[in-house]
């Protein structure tokens, strides 16, 4: 593996009382396409909220690019170069959808929108509408071109395919492929649809009660009918 | 409890301590404690123990249970204070049943003193200080008055005092105009008296912020200059006097006290508040406060400290003597004070703005309960 | 998961393991009984502040009128005080114009305060939130204006007086100390609160808090949303009316003061105080905040306000629910 | 004739009053959601800073008053930074119950430290007289208020809707969580709004000082009508706050030389009125 | 078999976006019918105007032989229908059962009972526990909403809607967020449901519409694009350019 871009050290983390996150490590390289998969509620929402700094650690430590982000807030850490689509898509609802995109650009010029409106054409047609009377789909598109948006290095997915129609699934991750080839820009994908994300990445991890029990290369992964049955409960085909 | 402690005269005070009207509160407690101080702490040779309950506002409610927890509770044998009509109104059945002397300070609506027998008065009512205004704007050829007055019970008592009587010198109220009591923007309002075409204006503001709007919307919007007159009684009160700076000097009023009064008392009771609280303004509150506590202490030496309402009442009624504001006595009757009223002007004196006392109308009753 | 939780909030000690996955209700008398014999004994102990008391139990009665309102229904409002003053001056009028006898005329309050909630409420819960808020400033100021205007009827801002209040059941007159008004509220009081109580355990009170808590939710569930929270408007309205009424024939006046704005935003910041949604937390409120305002106001009356102030900044800052967790853990660890 | 110029004369003037003390209120209530009802202890404390500078301390009017907005704004800033930051995600009513306790707090304050008396600030010599009409005068301090209220509404709608700070604002309010991870520094966001909506209040307290006069009241006595101004115009849209400020101010101009009797009977007709024909804001479509 | 529910010419605009555009089709008893279609085609908007939630500019619903095109959502329940939402729409400090009750007291017509406590009610508190038996909830009946995970609280949505014994049932996105595993679940739960109930599913998981649904309503731009059995949709070229993209 190459120089990692981001590294995780023994993470601790939790709500309260409760720990989440048990002495977890990972490591990303650049460029690198991570799928983590996992049953529900083992903690990839929290990994990932604790890469962003939206959960306190309770121990361990972030490296990014280098450098130890442990401490900084999550705006820092968003233009050291981090993007994040949340689970629960958070669109803006007082704002428009332009506006949405907008507050993703951090200090862009605002003709940057234009990106967005390349990605998903939809949006384009629904720039004036209020951020939330778009549909279900729609708000997962805005969700993720916003994050794009800010041009980030690496970009943490939360189950960014839900919800979406086939199609769009299909378009979206052919899009991210793209995008890693052009800017190599470094992917984590959270996914319950298992099968497209596995597809979709080249490495896997495997997370069940805040640690990673499994990694291996997502292909691999892919036709590892046991591993996925004991860590993911996934007997779909 | 101690022998000495037992021997004490026990005082409940009741007013607004907190609240927008805390002031009168304050007015309230140095006036009496200057009283007490001044008679060497003891009033009819006994201790004296001053409760305060705060009312805040107009409260009638919690102000009945202050009073009946005084009465029953801390066994006070006389009351004074009450700023607010309502409160006043709802502790008449309490002192009526318990045979508390009750002074009222400043309350101003002619019928408290009838409610209970125990109410004797050491403020004023509208009607006497507005009845002798009118017989006095009629002798000054004003003809057509336009009244505005404040939307509430003193204001409406006050219009109704001057309509009555202006209309029975012969002269003419063009337009009565009721100033709702949230009124902060009174340039309508002056706007409307101006074009009533009156001669004159004869107003009744609560104190504080109204007065001062009302003054300043009544000067910036040429009233004065248009030569329509001020007809006033409580409005350039001593407590607001100052803040209206230049534009009052010539306000007219008539009222009972001024803190500018030349006499020998006044300036005593003058020096006596200033000693207790050099913040406290010689005003109405404070002179009523100061007469009300005489009427306690005469009270007290009549009935020997004991408890005994009829008696001490029945002294009430006979009391005369020199106030700060001039001669007055207790009427027998209505138990309420009987007071020369003045004409005053705002003038200049040394920097301050003082309520210079220019003709005497003469003792007055209250022409209220004359009606 | 295994601490049953029940509808009051804080749970019993889990001594039916078999249900201890089942919420469970109080039974409805419990909270009322305790509070009859706390009132109880308080005006045993303290027979010279029967007044006090009197005030405190109406305002608790006042204050759980609105829990209703606030706490159960989610209504936010800042206008209650205008079914307490129709009360009021409902019990006043009548006692001065018709006769004397006070379960006569607290029937008429409560009878009076529903009919304002019914009437005002059929247009003000067509809105919601701060516009719901906002109207209900709106509603109390004009309900206001209508005293102020008939003098003849309500004395104006003199004050409603000079009416008698019959003895109670005929036997009991009113006394100076106030033992029969102090008893007659407490009664009241407890009564009103087994009510209310029983209302909120009830499927029409489960709906009207399932309604409080997502709308949506139980429109798709088939509930005539409107007619719920109208019903449980009426029914605090006619609470709030009692407490009127209470006050008017307690104090022998009824003021303008009884339907401002500054009582609904003080009855509003005792439930907050107390905890809103619990109907006990109004209780604890009122009472609370009366007394608090009491004593204080007696030791200083200047600064009352720094007290107030100063505590209702802490309340929020330290909660009282986290404090009393933590007393508890302390005294736990302790013994 | 005259009359219904009076009317919108005063009305416009006493409307603008309204709308300088009310819009900073419209941007905490609306765009941060909190519900600051110590908004008019902060237009107090303005209010008694210019009083202090220019009469205390001799200072020129003209200095005295961005003195006293960005003493009112730093205020509001250490408030926040302390305490209030706590708040935002704490429950409505939470929010009210504290920011009471400010008021109580801060108007006990006040009464201690300036005693109850009412505060002037003493006018400079342009602004003192009266502006003549010629059908009337017009008070000259009043045409500075409705130049400011203008210029005021102006640049706070603009900031609102134009600029990157507006979107960042209101995303922060939102989710704040996501804002940030989308490298918004919300710390810095919410504190900077909070301390520009005191710094709204606090000169709302000074140009309405000569209609609603200070007092260590004002703190609870304005709130109401702030408020509605606030209720009528939509939260958070400082168009709709400009309109309801002159359409309520008209109609209570109106309602006081027609029919006065009635005291505020018509203003609050008309508010009920206005809420329920547009719930969400008279410019809300 | 019975037809339960008849949509006629729906049309619905959002000021100049047009939702829906003459939307007709129809549920029998025992059809399982899955609507489909690209994101923002309308299908939440649809299920929004037959639920009651928003009003038709056009059309008429008929449901069980009444036109309730006009009538409140309380109404249309009392006929029958049920619903559940694509994002999550509870109550989130009720404990579970207490949710499931509500309902329950509604289906009884009994949610204006303002006496009796609702401990009173044994059959009624019974019933609760079993639905929540069913969906594997029991443990957390005195569990307020919100501290169920995320998947539960999909479960609770759902047990709510049955919990109303609906003749028509719509489902909008029932899935979504939920791990294959759960959604096992889930769909064991719509397969135990009475045969001659109509359900109504909207759902992206094409494996999943596949092997649930009996019948698929293709959606798009706010128009029927395509209307038949499981296999034909598969097929339809239509179909596959608009939704499906990849033959799948
Ligand atoms: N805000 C919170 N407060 C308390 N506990 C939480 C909170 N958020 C998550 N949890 C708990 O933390 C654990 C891990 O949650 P997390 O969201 O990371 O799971 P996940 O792997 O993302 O699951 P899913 O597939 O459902 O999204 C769960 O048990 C969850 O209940
Ligand atoms: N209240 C509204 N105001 C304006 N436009 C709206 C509103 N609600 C929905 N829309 C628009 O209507 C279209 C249809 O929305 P709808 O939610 O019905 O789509 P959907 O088919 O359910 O999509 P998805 O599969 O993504 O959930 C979308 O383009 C959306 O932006
Ligand atoms: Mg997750
Ligand atoms: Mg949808």
């Amino acid at each position: 593996m190459t120089e990692a871009m981001l590294k995780l050290e023994s993470l601790k983390a939790g709500y309260g009382p409760t720990t989440v996150l048990d002495g977890l490590s990972l490591a990303v390289a650049p460029g690198e396409r991570v799928a983590m998969v996992g049953r529900n509620g083992v903690g990839k929402t929290t990994t990932l909220r604790a890469i962003m700094g939206l959960v306190p650690l309770a121990g361990g430590r972030i490296e990014f690019l280098g450098e130890d982000i442990s401490r900084l807030s999550p705006h820092q850490r968003a233009r050291r170069g981090l993007g994040y689509v949340p689970q629960t898509r958070d669109i803006f609802p007082s704002l428009t959808v332009e506006e949405n995109l907008l507050a993703g650009l951090k200090h862009r010029p605002r003709s940057a929108v234009d990106e967005a409106y390349a990605l998903f054409p939809r949006l384009a047609e629904r720039r004036r509408n209020g951020g939330t009377q778009l549909s279900g789909g729609e708000q997962q598109m805005l969700s993720v071109a916003r994050a794009l948006l800010g041009r980030p290095r690496l970009i943490l997915l939360d189950e960014p395919l839900e919800g979406l129609a086939p199609l769009i699934r299909q378009e979206l991750l052919n899009a991210f492929q793209a995008m890693s080839r052009e800017t190599g820009i470094a992917v984590v994908i959270v996914e319950q649809q298992v099968d497209e994300a596995l597809r979709y990445a080249r490495r896997a991890l495997v997370l069940d009660h805040g640690t990673v029990v499994h990694e291996s290369d997502a292909q691999v992964l892919l036709r590892d009918t046991e591993t996925l049955d004991r860590w993911v409960g996934m007997a779909v085909h | 409890a101690a022998p000495a402690q037992a021997q004490s005269v026990k005082i409940g005070i009741v007013g607004p301590f907190s609240g927008p009207f805390a002031h009168y509160g304050a007015l309230f407690k140095a006036a009496a404690e200057a009283y007490v101080a001044g008679q060497g702490g003891k009033l009819g040779g006994r201790e004296v123990e001053l409760i305060y309950r705060d009312t805040g506002g107009p409260n009638p409610a919690q102000t009945k249970s202050l009073v009946q927890e005084l009465i029953v509770k801390d066994k006070v044998d006389y009351l004074g204070g009450f700023v607010f009509t309502p409160n006043a109104l709802a502790v008449a059945p309490l002192i009526q049943q318990s045979q508390t002397p009750t002074v009222i300070f400043n309350a101003a609506t002619s019928s408290i003193t009838e409610k209970s027998d125990y109410f004797v008065r050491t403020g004023y009512t509208l009607w006497q200080v507005t009845v002798p205004l009118a017989r006095w704007a009629a002798k000054q050829n004003i003809a057509r008055v336009v009244t505005a007055v404040t939307d509430y019970g003193p204001g409406l008592d006050a219009e109704a005092a001057f309509k009555s009587e202006f209309a029975r010198q012969g002269g003419t109220v063009v337009e009565s105009i009721r100033m709702p009591i949230a009124t902060t923007d009174f340039g309508p309002f002056v706007q409307r008296i101006k074009a009533s075409g009156a001669q004159a204006v004869y107003t009744f503001l609560p104190g504080g912020p109204p007065n001062l709007g009302f003054i300043k919307a009544y000067n910036e919007n040429g009233l004065a200059k248009s030569g329509v007159r001020f007809l006033g009684t409580a409005e350039t009160d001593e407590f607001d006097l100052q803040k209206f700076g230049d534009s009052a000097v010539g306000l007219t009023t008539a009222f009972h006290y001024s803190g500018a009064h030349d006499s020998a008392a006044n300036k005593a009771f003058v020096a006596a508040l200033k000693k207790q609280d050099p913040g406290a303004a010689a005003n109405y509150a404070s002179v009523g406060a100061w007469d009300g506590m005489h009427v306690i202490q005469k009270m007290i030496e009549a009935t020997g400290g004991r408890k005994d309402g009829p008696k001490a009442i029945a002294t009430a009624r006979t009391l005369q003597w020199e106030s700060p504001r001039g001669p007055v006595r207790i009427d027998g009757k209505t138990r309420h004070i009987t007071q020369d009223v003045y004409l005053r002007q705002v003038e200049k004196v040394g920097g301050v703005l003082v309520n210079k006392e220019v003709e005497s109308f003469g003792p007055q009753v209250d022409h209220g309960l004359a009606q | 998961m295994n601490t049953s939780t029940t509808l009051q909030g804080p749970a019993e000690a889990p001594s039916e393991a078999r249900h201890a996955a089942a919420p469970r209700c109080r039974p409805a008398w419990r909270a009322p009984l305790i509070v009859l014999a706390l009132g109880a004994l308080a005006c045993a102990l303290l027979p010279e502040q029967l007044g006090l008391m009197t005030r405190i139990f109406v305002a608790a009665l006042f204050v759980l009128s609105l829990d209703l309102v606030v706490g159960v229904a989610g209504l936010a409002t800042l206008g209650h005080a205008a079914v307490f003053g129709t009360g009021a001056y409902a019990a006043g009028i009548f006692a001065l114009k018709v006769m004397p006898d006070p379960l006569a005329g607290l029937a008429i309050g409560i009878g009076a305060g529903g009919l304002l909630a019914l009437a005002s409420g059929a247009f003000l819960l067509r809105y919601r939130g701060f516009t719901f808020l906002m109207l209900t400033v709106a509603v109390a100021q004009i309900v206001l204006s209508l005293p102020q205007k008939a003098r003849d009827w309500t004395g104006g801002d003199d004050g409603l007086s000079g009416f008698t209040v019959g003895p109670l059941l005929g036997r009991f007159a009113f006394d100076l100390e106030g033992r029969v008004a102090a008893f007659y509220a407490l009664a009241v009081l407890v009564l009103l609160y087994y009510v209310a109580r029983r209302l909120v355990d009830s499927p029409f009170g489960l709906a009207v808090r399932g309604i409080h808590e997502n709308r949506a939710r139980m429109a798709a569930l088939g509930t005539p949303v409107y007619r719920r929270l109208l019903a449980m408007y009426t029914a605090a309205g006619a609470i709030a009316g009692a407490a009127g009424a209470l006050s008017a024939q307690t104090n022998a006046i009824v003021g303008l003061d009884s339907l401002s704005f500054a009582l609904s935003a003080e009855a509003l910041v005792m439930l907050i105080l107390g905890g809103a949604g619990r109907l006990g937390g109004a209780l604890v409120g009122a009472v609370v905040f009366t007394l608090l305002h009491h004593t204080a106001a007696s030791i200083n009356p200047y600064h009352w306000l720094f007290v107030v102030g100063f505590m209702l900044m802490a309340v929020v800052l330290v909660s009282p629910a986290k404090a009393w967790g933590w007393l508890r853990r302390r005294a736990g660890a302790a013994s | 004739m005259t009359v219904l110029f009076n009317i919108a004369v005063d009305g416009l003037a006493y409307g603008m009053v309204l709308f300088v003390i009310a819009v900073g209120l419209s941007l905490t209530l609306g765009l941060m959601r909190f519900v600051n009802l110590s908004h008019c202890a902060f237009a107090m404390v303005g209010g008694y800073c210019a009083a202090f500078l220019v009469r205390q301390a001799q200072w020129n009017f003209w200095l005295a008053v961005p003195a006293a907005v960005i003493a009112t704004a730093a205020l509001g800033a250490v408030l926040e930074l302390l305490v209030l930051r706590h708040l935002y995600r704490r429950k409505e009513l939470d929010q009210v119950l504290f920011t009471i306790g400010l008021s109580f707090f801060l108007i006990a304050a006040t009464n201690a430290l300036a005693g109850p008396q009412v505060q002037l600030i003493p006018l400079p010599p342009g602004l003192a007289g009266s502006v003549d009409l010629g059908f009337r005068t017009l008070p000259a301090q009043r045409l500075l208020v409705i130049g400011a209220g203008l210029a005021v509404a102006g640049a706070a709608a603009w900031t609102v809707a134009r600029t990157r700070f507006g979107i960042w604002l209101r995303a922060a309010v939102d989710h704040s969580g996501t804002a940030s991870s989308l490298g918004i520094p919300i710390r810095v966001v919410q504190c900077a709004s909070f301390a520009a909506g005191a710094a709204l209040a606090g000169f709302g307290g000074i140009l309405g000082a000569e209609l609603m006069p200070l007092e260590p009241y004002y703190a609870l006595k304005y709130l109401v009508l702030v408020l509605v101004v606030v209720a009528v115009g939509g939260m958070g849209s400082i168009a709709g706050s400009l309109a309801a400020a002159v359409v309520l101010g008209v109609i209570e101009t109106a309602s006081k030389y027609l029919a006065s009797d009635w005291g505020s009977l018509f203003f609050f007709l008309a508010m009920a009125a206005l809420l329920a024909w547009r719930p969400d804001g008279l410019l809300k479509r | 078999m019975s037809l339960l529910l008849d949509i006629r010419d729906l049309d619905k605009r959002f000021g100049g976006l047009h939702v829906t555009r003459g939307v007709s089709f129809q549920l029998h008893a025992g059809d399982r019918l899955a609507l489909i279609g690209p994101n923002g085609a309308g299908k939440t908007t649809l299920v929004n105007q037959v639920s009651g939630v928003l009003r038709p500019d056009a059309g008429e619903i008929w449901l069980r032989g009444e036109n309730v095109t006009r009538l409140g959502q309380a109404q249309r329940v009392r006929l029958g229908l049920a619903r559940t939402f694509q994002i999550t729409t509870l109550a989130p400090q009720l404990p579970v059962q207490r949710q499931i009750e509500m309902a329950l007291f509604e289906r009884e017509g009994l949610g204006g009972r303002a006496w009796r406590s609702v401990d009173a009610y044994p059959a009624l508190n019974a019933e609760a526990q079993a639905l929540l038996q069913r969906f594997g909830l029991r443990a957390h009946a005195a569990t307020p909403t919100e501290d169920l995970a995320y998947g539960e609280q999909r479960l609770v949505e759902m047990a709510l809607a049955l919990a109303l014994r609906p003749k028509v049932l719509l489902l909008d996105e029932p899935m979504a967020g939920v791990p294959r595993g759960d959604g096992a679940r889930l769909l064991a739960a719509l397969d135990s449901l009475p045969r001659d109930l109509a359900v109504l599913i909207i759902e992206h998981d094409m494996d999943l519409v596949f092997r649930f649904a009996s019948r698929i309503v293709v959606l798009a731009e706010g128009a029927v694009l395509a209307d038949g059995s499981p296999d034909d949709i598969r097929r339809d070229p239509k179909v596959r350019a608009a939704y499906l993209g990849t033959p799948a």
